[in-house]
């Protein structure tokens, strides 16, 4: 079964068509990596796929449960699908091990030691484990990054969503997380990914997406799409992104 | 005052009178919601007995009532209103008290003399203060109530209760509600809340609070004797006009009148009003023009007031009460 | 695997969602039906109360007689109106006030477009403030003269708070702008200024205006009590609305400040014509709720013995000839501030949301 | 210069302004000084010894016309700041579920909150007062009607009677477990421990409870006497209409506070609670309102601040708080200089005060930064 | 004589040295690029020559006006020097041809029409004609930025100076405000321009200055500098910023 459903998905807000008709079908430890220009609904696709916006038609079912306004089914997709934000939104007022230890404690049935030697263990593997008792505001961009990510692999999700997650960092940065990020695709997680890092797709990615104005254009082999994009307004766009 | 200060002299005598003929009006402290007293009515005009001791300054000073200008004050400017020179006068229902009179001003003359009362509601059954023991009893602060209500709860041992405002609404307005078993106040001011606000004002009793009585009296400041003279007589003047039998009304025809006293009061025969600094005929400005003592009373607080307070303490010596006239010669 | 998109997916208008209806809102789940029923027995149980009061029993003719022992007594509102409105004012002058409040409502109402925020209009309001001054006092115009003792009600109210923010607003910009001054005898000035007044309780600062003033002047200057009391709310807006301008100076970037210098401008021109503009748009919502403070502050100089709204409500109470309906007083002074105060608000939200509007 | 900071260029200019405020002081004080020679005013602070003589209605210190100006003042300030306690306290409490109602989706509630805060914001405290004032004392029965919603309390005109529970034998035992209690929770809360604070002010009340009725009771009910009742606890109408006054005021202030604070909390984190699987409500309570509880520490300073400064507004419905002992005083004593001064020093310090303690308490919970 | 001199100049922030004994002399119609790491006192360099940050010691002079701490000098030297910013720092009040119009009506002699009439035609220049009475918030990244730089040239410098002009620009839109400072620098004005850009640099930079820790420590032709940079810590930088 797919660990990932999307038929027919569309998305307004107000009179705004911001996803149209979008069909996409995703297997268990795929990688997707999904880019296009800004506003052309990346975030909206992945926000739509954990239920943080609702989608008007069509149908999302992470593997057999479909994604619906109902607290209960959302609370159970959100179990089964971690995210990781652009902006990071760790709790300020949590230090970084209690952020990580929240969720299973009070969503999952962990007890709040067996929650702290999983969260040790997962800020051990995003290599800030000598971190876990400050708070968010002490760390840099790249820390608090690896940190969010920390927290949602502590609820053991069966799959990532990343949002642009290092377009706000700096430039130095970036590539700790992106390390990050490689090390859980190679070992076998179902990842969807919003990014334009090209080195990262490359090397990551099973199949790039390409969104524009609401709409998958075009889907590829990552060697395959930036080397040669097949669509016109994919072609423009990495056109743009390479100068 | 109004005129620029001279350079130190503490107290030139006669500044205030001089600073009032240039300035064109007499200032005067005022009550503003104490209905007899010092209040506007509905038209803007200021009405009591107060408003017209004041007004009677003014046609000593000036030879016309209107030239009065009423500030409004609360009990805790009052004196420093006056004290300070906002004022000239301040004829505002105070008692003449030892510490105050110390304390920067003169009283003149008393312009009533009233008790300290208790209102109670006939049903409660109480007639006489003792009969209060473990009321609770509405206050009016500023004035000599409070400081009786605690003596005289002290002294018969009644444990009373205190319920204070420091307004006229305030205390009325709990009163009437149930608020309180008694009422404590000038008993002026009980007489005319029974008259005016009860639903029936003879389900109501007053009594004495104690023997003392406090005479209400129009205060000036300290050290400027000229003026501390010229209120006391205008004040007089209207005395001393129901005495001889002088009203607003024959005081005109009471110029013509042979009697030397008349003659002297009215200043038809010269020199009363040279030796205050005022013109001659002043006495007879603030009789044609404010009326004598008895019409004033009468208009503003007596039988012909909706508070029909009788005369009592306040008729003329000579009726047996305490107003007391003094010789204009 | 691969695919490319061939014709582009239409764009099609929104789907008509009904809105969830208000039985759902009310009787959604057990809490709100819970909730809905609770609130609508309370309102039944009072409503019949209310109006036995107001109406049945209410008395809208008549005179003191007609409403002792009987419900709300609008009558006595009906006589005393012009009084409660007006104070002591002079009756036969009283279309004075009455004029004077008319050019406020004139000048409020034209003030209201945005287009109409202009020079003319603040020269128009300066007019019209010194119009209603001098109409007034009526001296200087060779009307009778009315001293400043005499005025009353609601031009005194309406007088304090335009005259208080129309004072205080400029010296609260300076005020905000000394207290982020890099230079140090201006900041405390300005830093102890503004904690002295907001610490104290604005009564006790009427208080000192109405009593002490006369004591801190040379001997026979004397300042009349409305001025005093205006001084008194003056300095209380100034501390507040400084408290909240600088919050909104504090939220533009200083890059704005910079950029302007960079241009060329100086500095009281990066403040007047880039700063300021942007602060004091942050923080609508703010300075919107300190002017209904001050709006409504204006009801405390009723212990300084001047005859505002409330104050000469108050002695219209005291007429011997009515029986002291407190509560139909008080709920019509209340309405009045109310109607004020809330069109201000309502008005400050829309001004919120349209200027706002500049911004994506 | 942007960043100039203190140059030479401008120490003249800002001496020049210092010399100038100072001067105009000094001239102020001069004048006072001239006045009150000129006009014979006593000044000093010797009438604090004198006996005030006049009734203070009601206080929570001891207080008896016989004790000097100097204790009444004393008992005016106990007043001002046990009611301001009070206010700050319950109009916090209840500050938190209007402003829930008002971010409801509960039309009903949304429009009751909505509508009461409008209300409340819009209008003048003092008419407020006045008004809760008329309700209590006319719209309550007189003491020989008085209304027992339940029994050992009664409702009337002159006040609420509360029976109360007084105790038999030692209560040093339960005195001292109290004491304890709040220390603890007092420490608690100074570190930051808010929610192991509230948890021992819960367990304090309930020890106490259990022992109060280990340790034996008696009633005392209130008895209707030839006037009043006697007995028990009394809230006379003045307290209850300033209290209520002042709540009601106080509470739409801080819904607003509460509100804006729980609005001003990143929608981001909403969004990463939901993400990780909280519920709506658990979000509100373990992300939310940690966060919002920081935001909405200076302007609550300023709330309580407020709280303070409006409880002068006490003395037109009659409960005597500080400032109405100052006017008495002033009005007995004529010393109209040496009253306010002592009103005003005193409400600078209080003011100061709980700035103080909220800066503190604020600098405890701030969100650590780099 | 040269169009900015700067010699023997320090500045400290407090205790901390953040500019230490500069010496830099660039003639008229010159084009120099600064680059180093973060905190190296770029952005303060650039700032002490219009006068934004006062310097403690040393002389800095455009052309022969001397920047000192004196209102007038101050603005006349901010007149014949004109500056963007890396965050734009538009003013979000006021439409994109009345951000242009204020100084040269508030400041320099121009009367409304006339200022209106030199706005339009900087905008057109920078390509955002169309959008001149939109306000800022309304525009993207890209256009803000080329609308800070028609701002900047409506006074008329003789000077242009740009910190990081790109770096909080989304990818896309780079190339349009590098386009635009490329078309400035051909037609001769003298720029000073702190970036990472390596394409712009070796492009149009005359000279490419290096700094590390408050001082200068390379400076040389583009080509020469970014293919064998000669001092270690250039070469190391250069070395992380391609990844
Ligand atoms: N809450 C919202 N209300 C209205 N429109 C929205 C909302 N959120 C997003 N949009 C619009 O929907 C479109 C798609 O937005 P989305 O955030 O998914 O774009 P994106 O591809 O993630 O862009 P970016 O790369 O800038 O993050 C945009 O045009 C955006 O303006
Ligand atoms: N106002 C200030 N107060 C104190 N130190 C400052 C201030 N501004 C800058 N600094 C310090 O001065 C040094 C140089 O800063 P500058 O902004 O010039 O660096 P930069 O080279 O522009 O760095 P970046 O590439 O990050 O913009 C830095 O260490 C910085 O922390
Ligand atoms: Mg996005
Ligand atoms: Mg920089």
């Amino acid at each position: 079964m797919s660990a990932i459903t999307l038929s027919g998905v569309h998305k307004w807000y107000g009179d705004y068509h911001a996803l149209r008709n979008v069909d996409l079908d995703i297997a268990p430890g795929e990688r997707i990596v999904i880019c296009g220009p800004s506003g052309s609904g990346k975030s909206t696709l992945i926000r739509c796929i954990n239920g943080l916006e609702s989608h008007d038609q069509g149908r999302i079912a992470i593997g057999d449960e479909e994604v619906r306004e109902d607290a209960r089914a959302l609370q159970r997709v959100r179990i089964r699908v971690g995210m990781v934000f652009q902006s990071f939104n760790l709790f300020p007022h949590l230090t970084i091990v209690e952020n990580c230890m929240l969720a299973p404690v009070r969503v999952g049935e962990a007890s709040p030691a067996e929650a702290r030697e999983r969260a040790h263990a997962l800020l051990d593997r995003v290599r800030i484990g000598d971190q876990k008792d400050k708070y968010p505001g002490q760390l840099s961009g790249g820390q608090q990054q690896r940190a969010a990510i920390a927290r949602a692999l502590c609820m053991r999700p069966e799959i990532m969503l990343f949002d642009e997650p290092t377009s706000a960092l700096d430039a130095e940065m970036v590539k700790e997380v992106l390390d990050i990020m490689t090390a859980l695709a190679s070992d076998g997680m179902t990842m969807l990914c919003v990014t334009h890092e090209m080195g990262f797709a490359r090397e990551v990615a099973d199949r790039v997406v390409f969104m524009d104005a609401g709409q998958i254009v075009e889907i590829g082999e990552p060697t395959a799409f930036f080397s040669a994009p097949k669509h016109d307004r994919a072609r423009a766009f990495l056109g743009q992104l390479i100068h | 005052s109004g005129a620029p200060s001279g350079s130190g002299a503490a107290s030139p005598t006669g500044r205030t009178l001089a600073a009032v003929k240039a300035r064109g009006y007499v200032r005067c402290g005022s009550n503003k919601d104490t209905v007899g007293f010092g209040a506007p009515d509905d038209k803007g005009y200021w009405r009591g007995l107060d408003v017209d001791t004041c007004r009677a300054v003014a046609a000593a000073v000036l030879g016309d009532r209107e030239k009065a200008r009423f500030v409004p004050l609360t009990g805790q400017q009052r004196l420093t209103a006056l004290q300070t020179g906002e004022i000239d006068l301040l004829p505002r229902t105070t008692t003449w008290t030892l510490q105050r009179d110390a304390n920067g001003v003169n009283f003149t003359i008393p312009n009533f003399f009233d008790y300290t009362g208790f209102m109670v509601r006939k049903v409660s059954g109480a007639k006489s203060v003792r009969d209060l023991s473990g009321a609770s009893v509405c206050v009016q602060t500023g004035s000599m109530p409070e400081v009786t209500f605690a003596d005289v709860s002290r002294k018969y041992g009644l444990n009373m209760r205190a319920v204070i405002f420091d307004n006229v609404q305030g205390t009325r307005q709990a009163f009437f509600s149930g608020r309180c078993d008694a009422l404590i106040t000038d008993a002026s001011a009980l007489a005319s809340v029974r008259a005016t606000q009860a639903d029936k004002p003879d389900d109501f009793i007053i009594f004495p609070a104690d023997q003392e009585v406090t005479p209400l009296t129009p205060a000036v400041r300290h050290g400027d004797d000229q003026w501390f003279d010229v209120v006391k007589f205008a004040i007089q003047a209207m005395i001393v006009a129901e005495q001889l039998g002088i009203t607003s009304s024959n005081a005109e025809a009471m110029r013509k009148s042979d009697d030397p006293t008349i003659k002297r009061f009215l200043g038809v025969e010269p020199g009363n009003g040279h030796a205050l600094g005022l013109p001659d005929d002043f006495a007879y400005q603030v009789v044609r023009q404010v009326g004598n003592y008895g019409e004033v009373y009468d208009r503003n607080v007596g039988k012909d007031s909706r508070l029909k307070i009788p005369r009592g303490l306040n008729r003329l010596q000579r009726d047996g009460g305490l107003m007391l006239p003094l010789g204009f010669f | 695997m691969s695919y490319v998109r061939t014709a582009p997916e239409a764009i099609l208008p929104a789907p008509v969602v009904a809105r969830p209806s208000l039985a759902a809102s009310l009787f959604g789940d057990a809490a709100s039906s819970l909730a809905t029923v609770f609130i609508t027995l309370v309102a039944l149980a009072a409503l019949p109360h209310l109006f036995a009061w107001a109406v049945t029993n209410g008395v809208w003719v008549g005179d003191g007689e007609a409403c002792r022992d009987a419900g709300a007594c609008w009558a006595f509102l009906r006589a005393k109106t012009p009084f409660i409105l007006f104070g002591i004012y002079p009756e036969d002058e009283r279309w004075r006030p009455m004029v004077a409040v008319g050019i406020f409502v004139v000048l409020t109402i034209w003030s209201l477009p945005r287009k109409h925020w202009t020079r003319a209009t603040l020269f128009g309001w300066i007019a019209g403030i010194v119009a209603a001054l001098l109409l007034m006092g009526g001296k200087t115009i060779g009307l009778t003269e009315v001293p400043t003792s005499a005025w009353g009600g609601l031009p005194i109210t309406i007088l304090l708070t335009v005259l208080s923010l129309a004072l205080g607003f400029p010296a609260a910009v300076l005020l905000a702008l000394g207290r982020r001054s890099p230079h140090p005898a201006l900041r405390w000035l300005s830093t102890g200024f503004i904690e002295l007044v907001r610490g104290l309780p604005l009564l006790s600062m009427l208080f000192v205006a109405s009593i002490m003033v006369p004591l801190l002047l040379p001997d026979g200057v004397t300042i009349d009590n409305l001025f005093r009391a205006l001084v008194a709310l003056t300095f209380s807006a100034a501390a507040y609305l400084a408290e909240v301008v600088r919050g909104g100076l504090q939220g533009v970037p200083r890059g704005q400040e910079e950029a302007a210098r960079a241009l060329g401008l100086s500095w009281a021109q990066a403040m007047r014509l880039v700063v300021l503009p942007q602060a004091i748009r942050n923080v609508i919502p703010p300075l919107t709720n300190t002017v209904v403070v001050i709006v409504k502050n204006t009801s405390l100089v009723l212990v300084v013995g001047l005859f505002d709204l409330l104050s000469a409500g108050r002695v219209a109470l005291s007429d011997p000839d009515w029986p002291a309906p407190y509560a139909e007083t008080y709920l019509m002074i209340a309405l009045i501030y109310f109607t004020i105060c809330y069109a201000f608000a309502r008005y400050a939200l829309h001004l919120e949301r349209t200027l706002g509007q500049v911004r994506r | 210069m942007a960043r100039g900071g203190a140059r030479w260029r401008w120490w003249l200019p800002q001496i020049g302004l210092l010399a100038m405020v100072v001067a105009g002081l000094a001239w102020l004080a001069a004048n006072v000084a001239d006045n009150l020679a000129r006009r014979g005013i006593a000044t000093g602070l010797s009438f604090l010894d004198r006996a005030a003589r006049f009734p203070i209605s009601e206080s929570i210190l001891p207080y008896s016309p016989v004790d000097s100006f100097a204790w009444a003042i004393i008992v005016g300030l106990g007043n001002t700041l046990f009611l301001s306690v009070l206010v700050a306290a319950i109009s916090t409490l209840l500050g938190l579920p209007i402003a829930l109602a008002r971010r409801s989706d509960h039309a009903l509630a949304k429009a009751l909150g909505g509508g009461f805060v409008d209300l409340i914001r819009n209008t003048p405290l003092v008419v407020q007062l006045l008004f809760w004032y008329g309700a209590v004392t006319i719209g309550l029965p007189p003491s020989a009607e008085a209304w027992q919603p339940m029994a050992g309390i009664f409702f009337t005109d002159r006040g609420l009677y509360l029976t109360t529970f007084g105790l038999v034998g030692s209560a040093l035992p339960m005195l001292l477990a109290v004491a304890a209690g709040l220390v603890a929770t007092a420490i608690l809360a100074w570190r930051g421990k808010l929610r192991q604070a509230s948890i021992t002010t819960l367990a304090t009340v309930m020890i106490s409870v259990v022992m109060a009725c280990a340790l034996g009771l008696q009633r005392d009910t209130p008895v209707l006497g030839r006037f009043n009742f006697s007995g028990g606890l009394t809230l006379t109408p003045e307290f209850v209409a300033v209290l209520l006054g002042l709540v009601l005021y106080a509470s739409a202030f801080a819904a607003e506070i509460i509100r804006g604070g729980i609005d001003a909390v990143a929608k981001g984190q909403w969004e990463a609670g939901r993400a990780i699987g909280l519920s709506e409500r658990q979000t509100l309570r373990l992300i939310v309102m940690p966060q919002a509880l920081r935001i909405m520490m200076p302007p609550m300073t300023s709330q309580f601040v407020n709280i303070l400064k409006n409880s002068t507004l006490a003395l037109v419905v009659g409960y005597p708080e500080l400032n109405f002992v100052t006017a008495t005083t002033i009005n007995q004593t004529g010393q109209a200089l040496e009253g306010i001064a002592i009103l005003m020093i005193a409400f600078l310090m209080l003011s100061g005060l709980i700035s103080l303690l909220m800066n503190r308490l604020n600098a405890r919970i701030a969100l650590v930064e780099r």
